[in-house]
């Protein structure tokens, strides 16, 4: 395409490789071991948001087959009550919070929206960095913790009382409620870091009306972590500090409320729902344009319906609560919100039919797994109206209903897109592509494998089976629907493994994909796959929605960048007009080692109050070491700034 | 809708499925309403979706160049998007006023003629209470709620430590029983028999064993087994109840369990004033017979792990008096 | 600097300015981000302390409300403070070294008196995170913000350090008219607290 | 990765007391299960220091099982609510029987002592429980009560329950240990 040849120029002239080797120069990641410590581009990063998450994604799937099997025959012993309890919790929240949010937020938007607006690095890349370490830590503590026996029991959003002090003995929540700060503080940082790369990285011409869809997403869900976060961290700070420090927020006796930490916790539960799935209908969007070769119908429409979504997200978390007794005016309320936001998702869904319908569709894998998207999550969302409805929900609420409503959402709405997303986006990380038969084994087992396993579910659940039961009473009608839910599980559990397979031989052995594989529209394909370590030699500019399809014969590069430094363009927010050039920060290893201070705070903090207050102080150090800058960068800048004209 | 619900070997006496009062049918009419919209909507998104995919889709290895899109194409499709999302909002308003009416024909039992009787949620089993104005008429049990057949039933309940959700499908939606709150709800069944209900909000190591029975029954049965219940424990009879008494009196049970008529008076667990006229023990795991009673107390935490009965190594000899005694608590 | 590619059209981009300010600087974008978050949980915290009021019949419960003086002073220390706040923050923009470190020192120096008047605040809250559901919410609220404050004092204390080595470049001033917006936004987030705090409890008084 | 791998030692040695604090024994066993039934008494100065321990006296392993499980000690303050201890003892602060959370302990602070004193009861109304709880649930106690007057660490020890908070925490004392548990640490060094 004529964007790619401009910006990476098939034959490089003499200049052009002069300037691609200063770049790799200064761009390329520290060597060495420590150099691992030191890496803060994005793509780096990205890649081990990536594997990290994908790690916690199979062994919470590890602990779901413990569970399918405990749960195959009526008042079995193979889980002890204590274990299961253990088990569900920690398969829970691992999935939540260490695999759906770091995998389809931090991960994707990491390595691909700094690629997709044309910059050349993620902004404020050593928070990125700190951020992953964060996560990393937070992930470890509560598995190793699992491991000793001290893994969370209290389900995913542990209530209280049952995970306060008195009910909850030991230092088993604890453990879950430092894990949820680890991570949030993870996923706050990358969301500061998408939006300001988002508004003002974007290269030149990427109006607000240009931005990919995905990069719309992600935006979303950026801003919807920034305001739903924080009412998870005060709910699990609320709980840790009522069970070391004696705080009393949840102590009726003492004017304590139980409902004050579901209000908290729900006000970030329910966005989270969507801050699970938008980025895979983000996904969705994109690999539709692709595979249908033509732009997405009703781009503003679908647009429109994620910042709607958004914002209405904040608007139905009382839904989860229904069971508890709220005022029927607040019932109708929130049934009214509940069903309402049905109606942008709706609209994206008719968009995407369209755009199929109207398009040169063409079937490759990443296609055949947004098919199944459509199947299973629409089925999902359909099931959610049930929920949504005050009077059904008091019927279906925790009851294995739910569990088969989340799981079709989740999984479809994310997994699904997830898949597609690791084949559509496969060649532009590896360089290679993903064997497409073994890609379609995978899609088939998956799809079979999580309909058997999680449609009987909505029917043992409408028999009156309540989720969260380590075991169930024979003839109740539950034993095979049961056994073959756990049938199901050996499916999934064999086409994850092809995947697995598939990707590490197509890493080493597939076919070269090129830049430009699918001869996609959107900007990371206008450079070599892998990226290189400065993602462009020329950073690009933007005709149209799709970059590289809208691309003007002789679209203009970029030049006047300092080659010598990490410098990038920053550009206006609404018409992404060249603004100015800073320069990004220099591989350290400090955001390392703030990371293991803030991880030894927190850990500590699990033991005693002290943690935090003398955890900050190794913290201060690390972060001031982080931001002192260095004599010769600071000199060389002062040689050459231009200030901005007041 | 009992069709999703059918299988054999399914008593359907846990499912809301299976309505036997107006709270429960109400439900009942909602879910099926919701039911067939959304199955019938689901199959025509789907078959559209494969259908156009299936007309447009070429197989080919290279990827064609993007196709320019026509305008008015496009302009019809705006067209037809703006019907479809003008018909979801239509048939969402349709299922939300149904909600609505449901809703309100539940709230609007009548509170005053009702019934009221007290359910306290514990770590994990049910107590059942038969309030009265005469202190010596007021009922205590558990894990068995009789009611009256075709009488508005009042459940006044809260919970004695964590969160537990009282819910009995067949009859009414669940409540939560909340620590520090008082909660009410209205019930009312239609048809007699038993029905099975189960604690819905996550307890704890046992919260898969914390069912309870609704039976419902005439009212003169009704009143018959009240004035029952009412009754305090008989005294021993024979030398062996005696001797089962006695070793109920002196060891671990007289810490927690109530006998009205003897010192037992603990309020730890159940009262066991008339054991033998229920028909489970263990909050609705095992049948009430002589063999589960005698397990049940020689070792609980190896039927119901973590449950707060101890187990008791009572001698042979004790156990079976003991038995013997508790079995005579009609 | 990269030599024109002569047979390509090109954007050049080497005149624009590497030293902005305000919403022209990515930094500036990220203090708004940290605001959002730190905005959010303070505001969550503050519903909650009502939502606990809306569960209890006396507020605050068997307890005198917090003692005005501290409270007020410190009310009175911070916006006090936005004068020089205002006046080093748009020294700054004009890259006026000598303003700057004089405005920075003044700035720390408040910073340093607010949280020891803080300290005293603390001691006359009049009751105890353990003792009710009050005390609780009380003290994290307060917690919360001597958080925030102290982060505040660390960064303006190290931004002035580096105001007095060879160090100082654009990006110094950058951040120094940062760290001001961001002294706006403690002061900013402390009206609201201290009326939660020192006036509900008198107001809800029932 | 260094950093990984020094958790994962650290977790080695973490996972002893992790795995202690954290066991959960439902089931005790026959032995621990038969109730609790009086020692002889010693005849010269009844129920002191010196009262030999009731015949099924775990060994000091199985009393770490007690004294090392958050879950243990939690049962033991349940029972401390049901068995009605609170009715004269408070939540350790005393009133009608003596505090529990100081350092003046008239039989003694060994478990074997409190252990006597709940099965054999003391003069001035601490009755007997003999032949009433389960040997396992009493060794529960024990470890509950000793807990109160600080002597199990921290994080095995409960904190708040869900009743009217005790004492300010700016007013409790510091947690006091009984002189003759500072005699043995002295002894034993």
């Amino acid at each position: 395409m004529t964007a790619s040849t401009i910006v990476t120029p098939v034959e490089l002239t003499e200049s052009d490789r002069r300037h691609a080797d200063r770049l790799e120069e200064v761009w390329k990641e520290p060597a060495g071991f420590l150099g691992w410590f030191k890496a803060v581009h994005h793509t780096t990063i990205g890649k081990r948001y990536m594997v990290t998450a994908f790690v916690f994604f199979a062994l919470a799937g590890l602990l779901a087959g413990a569970m399918r099997l405990q749960l195959a025959f009526p008042e079995a012993h193979i889980l002890s009550n204590d274990k299961y309890n253990q088990f569900f919790t920690v398969h829970g929240s691992t999935m939540m919070f260490l695999f759906a949010v770091p995998m389809m937020f931090e991960a994707l938007s990491v390595y691909l929206v700094p690629l997709m607006v044309g910059t050349r690095n993620i902004a404020f890349p050593r928070l990125n960095a700190y951020s992953y370490y964060l996560y990393l830590f937070g992930g470890m503590m509560l598995w190793i913790a699992f491991f000793c026996n001290t893994g969370a029991d209290r389900g995913w959003f542990s209530y209280v009382p049952l995970a306060g002090p008195d009910y909850g003995p030991g230092k088993r929540p604890d453990f879950w409620a430092q894990m949820i700060t680890f991570t949030e503080v993870s996923a706050l940082a990358v969301a500061v870091e998408i939006v300001v790369t988002v508004f003002r990285l974007r290269a030149p011409g990427m109006s607000l009306n240009r931005i990919p869809i995905f990069v719309w997403g992600q935006v979303v869900v950026a801003f919807m972590v920034i305001f739903a976060l924080p009412g998870v961290v005060l709910s699990s700070t609320m709980l840790l500090i009522d069970r070391t420090c004696g705080t009393q927020f949840f102590n009726p006796a003492a004017g304590g409320d139980v409902l004050l930490y579901q209000h908290l916790f729900w006000w970030f539960g329910h966005p989270e729902v969507y801050i699970i799935f938008i980025p895979g209908t983000a996904i969705v969007s994109t690999i539709v344009t692709t595979f249908s070769r033509r732009h997405m119908f009703g781009y503003l429409m679908v647009v429109l319906a994620l910042v709607a979504t958004g914002f209405m997200a904040f608007g139905l978390w009382v839904h989860h609560m229904f069971a508890t007794g709220i005022p029927q005016i607040a019932e109708s309320y929130f049934t009214a919100a509940s069903m309402t936001i049905a109606i942008p998702t709706g609209a994206q869904v008719f968009c995407w039919i369209v755009t199929l319908a109207t398009g040169k569709v063409v079937l490759k894998p990443p296609l055949w797994w947004v098919i199944g998207f459509f199947f299973v999550f629409i089925m999902g969302g359909m099931t959610g109206i049930f929920l949504a409805s005050v009077p059904v929900d008091l019927q279906v609420h925790d009851t294995y209903f739910v569990v088969a409503h989340f799981h079709y959402v989740l999984i479809g709405g994310a997994v699904f897109p997830l898949f597609g997303a690791l084949s559509y986006w496969f060649p532009k990380i590896t360089g290679r592509m993903l064997n497409a038969t073994l890609d379609q084994v995978s899609f088939w087992l998956f799809f079979i494998g999580f309909n058997t396993t999680f449609f009987p579910m909505h029917l043992v659940g409408l028999r009156g089976m309540p989720r969260r039961v380590y075991t169930y009473q024979p003839g109740m009608g539950w034993t095979v629907l049961n056994q073959v839910e756990s049938f199901g599980y050996v499916l999934l559990f064999l086409s994850v493994c092809i995947m697995l397979w598939n990707v590490y031989r197509s890493a080493r052995h597939g076919t070269i994909a090129g830049s430009n594989p699918w001869n996609a529209g959107t900007l990371e394909w206008a450079t070599t796959s892998p990226p290189p370590s400065y993602n462009f030699l020329y950073l690009p500019t933007v005709n149209g929605r799709e970059a590289l399809w809208d691309a003007a014969p002789n679209q203009p590069i970029v030049v006047g960048l300092h080659d010598d430094v990490r410098s990038f363009l920053t550009t206006r927010i609404l018409d992404a007009e060249p603004d100015g050039h800073e320069e990004f920060p220099s591989p350290t290893m400090w955001p390392f080692w703030a990371a293991v201070s803030t991880g030894a705070a927190f850990v500590g903090s699990i033991f005693t109050p002290w943690g935090i207050t003398f955890g900050a102080i190794p913290i201060a150090i690390t972060m001031i070491g982080w931001f002192w800058p260095e004599r010769q960068p600071a000199e060389r800048r002062r040689a050459r700034e231009i200030w901005q004209s007041e | 809708m009992m069709f999703l619900a059918a299988v054999p070997g399914f008593s359907g006496d846990q499912t809301s499925l299976n309505p036997v009062g107006p709270g429960a049918s109400h439900i009942e009419h909602t879910f099926a309403l919701i039911f067939w919209i959304t199955a019938v909507v689901y199959i025509i998104v789907m078959a559209v979706l494969v259908i156009s995919i299936w007309r447009r889709h070429h197989s080919l290895d290279t990827m064609p160049d993007p196709q320019p899109t026509s305008a008015e194409s496009d302009q019809r499709a705006q067209r037809m998007v703006a019907v479809a999302i003008g018909v979801t909002t239509v048939l969402l308003f349709t299922m939300m006023i149904s909600s609505f009416a449901a809703s309100r024909a539940i709230a609007t039992m009548n509170y005053e003629q009702a019934l009221t009787i007290h359910v306290f949620g514990h770590e994990w089993w049910w107590e059942v209470q038969y309030p009265s104005d005469q202190a010596w008429k007021s009922v205590v049990t558990a894990n068995e709620i009789h009611v009256p057949v075709g009488v508005t039933i009042r459940i006044h309940g809260t919970s004695r430590d964590v969160i537990h959700s009282f819910w009995a499908p067949n009859v009414q939606g669940k409540r939560d029983l909340l620590p520090g709150y008082d909660t009410d709800l209205m019930l009312k069944v239609d048809q007699p028999g038993r029905y099975r209900g189960q604690c819905a909000e996550y307890c704890g190591e046992q919260h898969a064993h914390m069912a309870f029975y609704i039976v419902a029954q005439s009212q003169d049965d009704f009143n018959h087994w009240l004035q029952g219940q009412q009754k305090s424990a008989p005294p021993p009879a024979t030398p062996q109840t005696l001797h089962g008494q006695q070793v109920f009196l002196t060891h671990a049970c007289v810490m927690c369990h109530t006998i009205r008529g003897t010192t037992a008076g603990s309020r730890v667990g159940p009262d066991l004033t008339h054991l033998a006229s229920r028909t489970t023990i263990a909050a609705g795991m095992l049948p009430n017979n002589t063999a589960n009673l005698a397990g049940w107390i020689l070792n609980a935490q190896n039927i119901k792990p973590g449950c707060r009965m101890p187990p008791n190594g009572l001698s042979g000899s004790d156990l079976q008096d003991l038995v013997a005694y508790l079995e005579t608590l009609q | 600097m990269a030599e024109r590619v002569a047979e390509r059209p090109v954007l050049d981009v080497s005149g624009l300015p590497t030293v902005q300010f305000g919403i022209r600087s990515i930094t500036w974008w990220g203090i708004m981000g940290m605001m959002a978050i730190e905005g959010t949980v303070f505001l969550l915290m503050i519903a909650a302390y009502f939502y606990l009021h809306s569960r209890s019949v006396e507020w605050p419960p068997h307890s005198n409300p917090p003692d005005l003086f501290w409270g007020t002073l410190n009310l009175g220390i911070f916006i006090v403070s936005a004068i020089p706040n205002e006046w080093y923050r748009r020294r700054a923009r004009k890259g006026d070294l000598q303003a700057v470190r004089i405005g920075l020192i003044i700035l720390s120096l408040f910073a340093v008196a607010t949280v020891v008047v803080r300290y005293f605040e603390l001691r006359h809250l009049n009751t105890d995170w353990s003792i009710d559901a009050y005390g609780s919410a009380v003290w994290t609220l307060m917690g919360l913000h001597v958080l925030h404050l102290l982060t505040d004092m660390v960064d303006t204390v190290v931004v002035t350090v580096l105001f007095f080595t060879p160090l100082v470049e654009g990006k110094r001033f950058m951040d120094a008219a940062e760290n001001a917006d961001y002294w706006y936004f403690v002061i900013g987030a402390w009206i609201p607290i201290y009326l939660v705090i020192y006036w509900a409890p008198r107001w809800l008084h029932a | 990765m260094r950093y990984a791998l020094a958790l994962l030692l650290s977790t080695v040695l973490l996972l002893n007391a992790g795995c202690k604090r954290e066991h959960r024994v439902f089931d005790p066993g026959a032995a621990q299960a038969s109730v609790a039934y009086a020692a002889p008494l010693d005849p010269v100065h009844p129920g002191g220091p010196s009262a030999p321990a009731a015949p099924s006296i775990p060994s000091a392993r199985a009393l770490s099982q007690y004294e090392q499980s958050a879950y243990a000690v939690g049962e033991g303050k349940r029972l401390y609510m049901a068995f009605n201890c609170v009715g004269c003892h408070q939540h350790g602060g005393g009133g009608i029987g003596p505090a529990l959370m100081d350092a003046q302990w008239i039989y003694g602070s060994h478990p074997e002592q409190i252990y006597a004193s709940i099965v054999e009861g003391r003069p001035n109304g601490m009755p007997s429980f003999a032949g009433k709880i389960p040997e396992y649930q009493v060794w529960e106690l024990v470890a509950y009560v000793r807990s109160m007057s600080g002597q199990l660490p921290e994080d095995i020890a409960p904190s708040r329950s869900d009743e009217m908070p005790v004492v300010k925490a700016e007013q409790a004392r510091p947690k006091e240990h009984p002189q003759d548990q500072q005699k043995d640490r002295k002894a034993q060094p």
